[in-house]
């Protein structure tokens, strides 16, 4: 199955790019994602996820064509 | 309700009045009006900033906010609901936040304006990076916790 | 700070951003507005209202409002503050109160803005007399506590 | 001396005038102000008094050229 993934702010300047696309077997949680994505950089603290536009933990799990996104602490308003 | 996310300069003062007007439903019910406004200052934990750029997630902006004025609308009897939000390049002096509650009663306003504003500050997918006069850019970490003064 | 009775209706949404502009010490400094805004409404308690006389006593409510600014002053950090009441005879949709707070934080305004207004509910001379649509006027007894989503 | 007494809203239209001009020889009480100017009609309960546009207890003190106001809770905003 195919996930996209997101980043944002300085996250997106820390790993300078914006987006990944994953093919992935066995369905994974967000932590493996990240890990996936980003086998050479351990979790932010902090870190941010949401799967198609709404917050999850973790270890949610993700699905196909699921759009997951990482972030560091929002600071609108 | 209304969500509005904006890239140019917004003028809440008139923002304001045109969507009240537009909703015909409020002409005689609504008692109480209870507005805030963000808007960008000249300096920011001791350094002088002469501009920002606010960076948003579309799509979960607008979610959100949604979820957060449903949620208001839930615990309080309110009539509507407008958040207006900048994106991009912004100036000192300008607005970046605009919400506003119209409501019978102003408990209810009150309530409801400020748990609006404090849910998007810890939950709307923006993030602000400051240009300093000194030299340089930072982002913005944290947003502090509006009940205690700050923020 | 500004403390202003006013016989005719004002739009506080022009009231409002010329106080600001005619602020000068507030360019670049405020990060947070908070602004109340009171409405006649055409109905209360049940039965439709075709207009309101609002009595008050003259200088007394001058003073009251201002120890109560000065009073909010003391309990937050504050870089301005408009309190702006109508008297005389006043219809449905008109604003009766505009309280608007400038702060360098949210928390602040927040604060000061409600605490302001509900001191004024409480202890500015002001007496509201209601006409009603079926025939017939009547004062306003009592106003209520705005923390508990009412009046 | 010489105490202005005034009435608002609903006070005055019970009382049918605003204003009384009361002569009085020894300092006495803004309760004994009302009961002067309105002996026929006891305290309404809530009565607010102010002296010289400061809000006072009943058992306040007047002195010469005082202007007391008693009216009902106020109800603005």
């Amino acid at each position: 199955m195919t996930i996209t993934v997101h980043y944002f702010a300085s996250l997106k300047e820390t790993l300078g790019r914006s987006d990944d696309e994953l093919s992935i077997t066995d369905a994974i949680t967000v932590r493996q994602v990240w890990q996936l994505a980003n086998p050479e950089m351990p979790l932010p603290p902090n870190l941010l996820a949401a799967v198609n536009m709404e917050y999850v933990e973790l270890d949610f799990l993700v699905a196909d064509d699921d759009k997951v996104a990482f972030f560091p602490p929002v600071t609108g308003g | 309700m209304a969500v509005k996310i904006v890239e140019a300069a917004f003028d809440p003062w008139q923002v304001l009045p045109a969507h009240q007007q537009s909703v015909s439903a409020l002409a005689g019910k609504f008692g109480a009006t209870s507005v805030f406004v963000g808007t960008l200052r000249d300096f920011n934990e001791g350094d002088e900033v002469h501009g920002m750029h606010l960076e948003h997630y579309p799509g979960m902006t607008e979610n959100q906010l949604e979820k957060i004025i449903a949620n208001a609308q839930q615990q309080w009897r309110l009539l509507e609901v407008l958040v207006v939000h900048r994106v991009g390049a912004i100036l000192p002096n300008e607005p970046i936040v605009l919400v506003a509650v119209w409501s019978s009663h102003r408990g209810d306003a009150f309530d409801a304006s400020r748990f609006i504003m404090e849910a998007l500050k810890s939950q709307a997918p923006f993030w602000k990076k400051e240009y300093l006069l000194a030299g340089g850019e930072r982002w913005v970490l944290n947003n502090t916790d509006g009940y205690q003064a700050a923020g």
